[in-house]
């Protein structure tokens, strides 16, 4: 199986997507000639033309609400928001319209429409190409919000998000497009929405993150078996909405104790909601504080270095909380 | 502006047989007398709200008629009773709305009265928040024009959507959502029109604090696509006008905004009381001017209504309203499992 | 002391900003001669004219965006939001803007604006005249988040929001707007905002609550003590961010069992963030799964009748889940 | 469209001084050299980012010189590093920013380099998103609206501040933040001034997919405001056209549309390689015809600029830029405290 980095798992997909069914388009700002400003679409435009690489207006509202008004009229558009920061404008749209147009209607107008922004800080993008914003979507029911951290799940969830029917919010790492690889089979394959990956096996305690999060989750929980013999389960969430309780109590289950790992801002962050599940459903088994690491509830990632690396979580802080919560 | 001012040369309307005139005043009709009784049903206390579009009855149903009735899409807003019922809403099917009962078509009676919605005649579901339809329909025109270019539509098939239509108020231009929306609709030529039915109000805020144009129609020129300013209570002036957009977008010649100056001959919605900031003379006034009886006037004077044919349509319209209102009350309220139903499709 | 509806208290507390400061002005749809949809503003543009009662564009990101600008040149704006579902354009000029600005500005331009906008469902508003929507602004620093549930509280609390240097997302349930009554002092006081209140007092278990999930908590505790001696402590937050943790964690020190209650759907609601401090900082004192009370995870409030009722917690759902609890 | 075209009557950059004609001169070489510096940083890999905003000076530095410097409200975009530094912010400023060091002023180096913001230059803090400014730039145009009809404000008090002036490119007129900030102008005939900096790309889109009219000026129409387009390379005449709109502004005659015409002789940032969208002998041309040197000759055909003070100029500008790029190498980074100041006031 070919190496290949996460950003070319993901273009991979749309690649085949776009081969695949002629109702698949992709608009965004840049998306065309420029290949998109991370080069997630390079190529696209020139192998399927103007016509199905579509630049948009500068306007993000219009981006998903042009996708909406497609995605009923039969198209399964793939709309490209250029930074997860600037996703903000179109919430109206997607949280009143796309979220709500199925049960709004009865069952009968569904939006089978992928929304794929790139997230996540740590890449000097400072207060506004950094955001993490998978925590309001994952309060809507009616979205789906998915979040690869491998090659190889990148492109098979990317698949499954264009073929849904419904709203899919495809967050993308952004510090990984490059930095993260992994063997991606050829051809066609699908990861199914709604299920976590076990990333790694452990019964000392369980361990809660997703993209970015979820690498060095692992990273850390390496180095803390070898250096101090704990062993964590390592649980990549994937899917952040619909909830894969399932996955998330038979871990706990197991370990008894709970460590949430997100780079998003603490409080309400994706991590309250696995704490709360926890907590409810899984107080039998509780053995310790749920434990959450997140960013601190500073209004967003800062650009001087210093202060960037002072507020995001990473491998050796994840550590540290693992030592701290296996001793408990 | 010249796209505002110039001379209807065509009159479509001419064209129309004497049968599909009276049709038109027919779904006129049927609009009012149902929108009628839901204010009655109101001020009885059996229903909770009512949000009206008498007043706005001949633009409605002109747009209906000019268009490919069930075939293109439209995406209306909650004044568009006389809309929609003439693309084959039924007073039932409103009745089970404003009652909230089993069986309602447009949203199983989640949604308040007048979100309509019908994937079988192509009318897109709408929600509350205004203008939010507007770069939604234009994403349906999108989809029509990019069907058509990767050979997944024939562009003749007039069994296939054609256009999409969308309706607002002047008020809901002011928000972003429209803007962006027509944007798309000039920078990509689509089979687009938008109707904004001016009726002067936003509720209680006039047009003068909503705007500094005094014609919405002018702000087409900033997306480039044609704008035209109409007499909205003059079905046949309406019609035409609605003719040559709809030519234009089969062409693929573009996008049309259309002003139709309606006035709203009661309050908001049934929560509204309009006194505060409405003369009363000004209501009066346009009551005298209504839609409806001109149009009738003028079909008595073509000899095309006559008073017997009149009582006719009176009575059948009674039928029917008094029919969907027996069939409404007595229908049952949707079972409590349908509330989880239709949360992913 | 006069007794109040809690929309007349919260008309006074206006009120009487308007008249103690020239520079707090109103604006938003329909503020003007038509007093407001829900009769919030009614007289005070006859008392205050239209130079400071302003009748906004149907337009609600300009609203905020407005009330930013204004606020960061000298003024107090109150801004009217008509119904809370419609809050969602002006999303992105609340978070990325007007929550951000202070941090932004390294502390020189801050923004003293207040958002009121009417919440919550039960009255018959449909899907989009019912929406809950604190939870997404919870989760963003910078912002504060009041959501009164007296008379008492809408004055005090409503004139500390319109005082306070930042920008206050004041979040009125109105279903309560004419039902709720209450004492009022006449004249100037505030409530500080940041403190929860403690509506009842008990040590078998521990409700958290806001809004009219507050009031309705209170008569389910008192049914519960009647009919069972279950005695309930009930905590209405009123402040939901920055939230109350000393409180919260008081109260749950003392009964070690929490049922937190609130109807805006479930999952990623404002009830995690409360599992969560509850499950990691008191985990100590944990005697039973902490449990949620919300609204399901469908879409919105549905419009007829009987689903409405299904959707919406209310006392006896509440009393029901309180005896549960106690039972553990 | 006579907005557009009306030939200029006055022209009140006759009526410069030739110290404030050199002036001018002055900020817009030492805005270059700044820029320039920049991206020799960043070819260094000494610095991570940097946004250019090469080709825009004559507009921005005219803009500046146009107001009440310092006073009025100013709430600019990325690209408007002669217009912030004409009003006050210097190259040391920039470089700490460029640098992410401690003793920033705009935001503490939190924010990423040309995101302006000085309370004490009445310069509103500006996030990325683009045009969220506008309706706020339109918010302080109304609050001084507001303080003058309220009698909070002088209205001839020019220690005060009497406009809002914003800028953005012509690609961000697409969003609906745009839209409601100037219908807000609009309607409420705010003393505003909106620069539409068109450089006919948004990043890689050209001004064709953005909008479906040729000058981004024809959009005031829809908005009640005054509508020019001028070359914004030609820094008097577009001092001229930023006079007559001052003017209007501060006499309360309402806002104006400013659509300044420009090229940008950079890719969009360090981060972007234009060769895909932009074919060079358009790059090529606008070089040649760069503001800078045409103002340049322009001063020293009337005698105002020598090559001797020329030289002089340019001394003092690498003087500066040196200093400046010293300074924010040595200094230190913000303490990690600062992550936790300034999230409530
Ligand atoms: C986004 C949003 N804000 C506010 C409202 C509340 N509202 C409903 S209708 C209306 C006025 C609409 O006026 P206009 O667009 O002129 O249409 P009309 O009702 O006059 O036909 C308002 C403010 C809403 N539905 N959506
Ligand atoms: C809301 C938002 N969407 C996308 C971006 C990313 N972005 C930054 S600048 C830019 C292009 C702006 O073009 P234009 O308005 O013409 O200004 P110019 O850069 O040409 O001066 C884009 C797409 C952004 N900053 N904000
Ligand atoms: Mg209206
Ligand atoms: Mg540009």
């Amino acid at each position: 199986m070919p190496e290949m980095t996460l950003i070319d798992a993901l273009r991979e997909a749309m690649d085949e997507e776009l081969a695949r069914d002629p109702r698949v388009f992709i608009t965004g700002e840049d998306v065309g000639k420029r290949g998109g400003v991370f080069r997630a679409t390079m190529g696209l435009y020139e192998k399927y033309g103007e016509k199905r690489i579509i630049d948009s207006p500068l306007a993000e509202l219009s981006i998903v609400a042009i996708g909406i008004g497609a995605a009923c009229a039969g198209l399964l558009p793939i709309c490209e928001i250029q930074f997860a920061d600037f996703i903000h404008p179109a919430f109206n749209q997607i949280v009143n319209e796309a979220a709500k147009m199925y049960y709004r209607s009865g069952g009968t107008w569904n939006v089978p429409m992928t929304i794929r922004a790139p997230y996540g800080g740590g890449i000097g993008g400072g207060l506004y190409h950094s955001q993490s914003v998978e925590a309001f979507f994952t309060h809507v029911p009616g979205l789906k919000v998915v979040i690869p951290s491998t090659p190889h799940d990148a492109k098979g969830l990317l698949k499954s998000a264009v073929r849904d029917p419904n709203p899919v919010l495809f967050f993308e790492p952004k510090k990984g497009y490059r930095s993260i690889k992994g063997e991606v089979p050829a051809g066609d394959y699908t990861v199914p929405l709604g299920k976590a990956r076990h990333a790694r096996e452990g019964s000392d305690l369980s361990v809660y993150a997703y993209g970015m999060m979820a690498h060095y989750a692992v990273q850390a929980a390496e180095q803390v078996a070898r250096e101090d013999g704990i062993q964590c389960d390592v649980i990549d969430l994937r899917t952040l909405l619909p909830v894969d309780k399932e996955s998330i109590l038979a871990s706990f289950k197991k370990t008894g104790k709970a460590l949430i790992v997100y780079e998003d801002n603490l409080t309400m962050g994706y991590g309250a909601e696995i704490a709360a599940i926890l907590s409810g459903e899984g107080f039998e088994y509780m053995d310790a504080p749920i434990r959450r690491l997140g960013a601190p509830d500073v209004p967003a990632v800062p650009f001087s270095h210093p202060l960037q690396e002072a507020f995001m979580p990473n491998p050796h802080k994840i550590a540290t909380a693992m030592r701290d919560l296996a001793a408990y | 502006m010249s796209a505002l001012t110039k001379t209807q040369l065509s009159r479509p309307s001419e064209q129309l047989s004497n049968e599909t005139l009276l049709d038109m005043y027919w779904h006129m009709l049927l609009s009012r007398r149902t929108d009628e009784r839901a204010w009655v049903l109101h001020r009885q206390g059996k229903i909770a709200f009512h949000i009206s579009g008498m007043g706005h009855e001949a633009t409605q149903v002109g747009a209906a008629f000019a268009i490919n009735r069930g075939v293109d899409y439209v995406v209306p807003y909650y004044r568009d009773l006389a809309l929609v019922m003439a693309l084959g809403i039924t007073p039932r099917d409103f009745m089970l709305s404003l009652f909230g009962k089993a069986g309602e078509i447009s949203s199983k009676a989640r949604q308040m009265p007048s979100h309509w919605g019908s994937k079988a005649h192509h009318i897109l579901s709408t929600s509350s928040p205004v203008a939010t339809q507007v770069p939604q329909a234009a994403g349906m025109a999108f989809a029509i024009k990019y069907q058509r270019e990767n050979g997944l539509l024939d562009p003749n098939d007039a069994a296939q959507p054609r256009l999409a239509l969308t309706c607002l108020g002047e008020g809901s231009t002011s928000q972003g959502e429209w803007h962006e929306g027509m944007n798309w609709a000039g920078v990509h030529t689509l089979p687009f029109i938008c109707i904004v039915q001016n009726n002067n109000y936003a509720i209680s805020v006039p047009i003068e604090q909503q705007m500094a144009v005094s014609h919405v129609a002018e702000r087409a020129i900033a997306y480039g696509v044609q704008g035209v300013t109409v007499d909205g209570t003059d079905i046949l002036a309406f019609y035409d006008v609605m003719r040559a957009a709809v030519a234009r977008a089969y062409n693929g010649e573009g996008a049309t905004l259309i002003e139709a100056k309606c006035y709203r001959l009661t309050p908001h919605s049934s929560d509204d009381d309009d006194r505060s900031y409405r003369p009363r003379e000004e209501v009066e006034e346009a009551k005298r001017t209504d839609a409806i009886l001109r149009y009738e006037q003028h079909l008595m004077g073509r000899g095309i209504l006559s008073d017997a044919l009149k009582q006719d349509y009176e009575q059948r319209a009674r039928q029917m309203v008094d029919e969907a209102q027996r069939y409404a009350e007595n229908a049952p309220y949707p079972e409590e499992s349908s509330l989880y139903e239709d949360i992913y499709a």
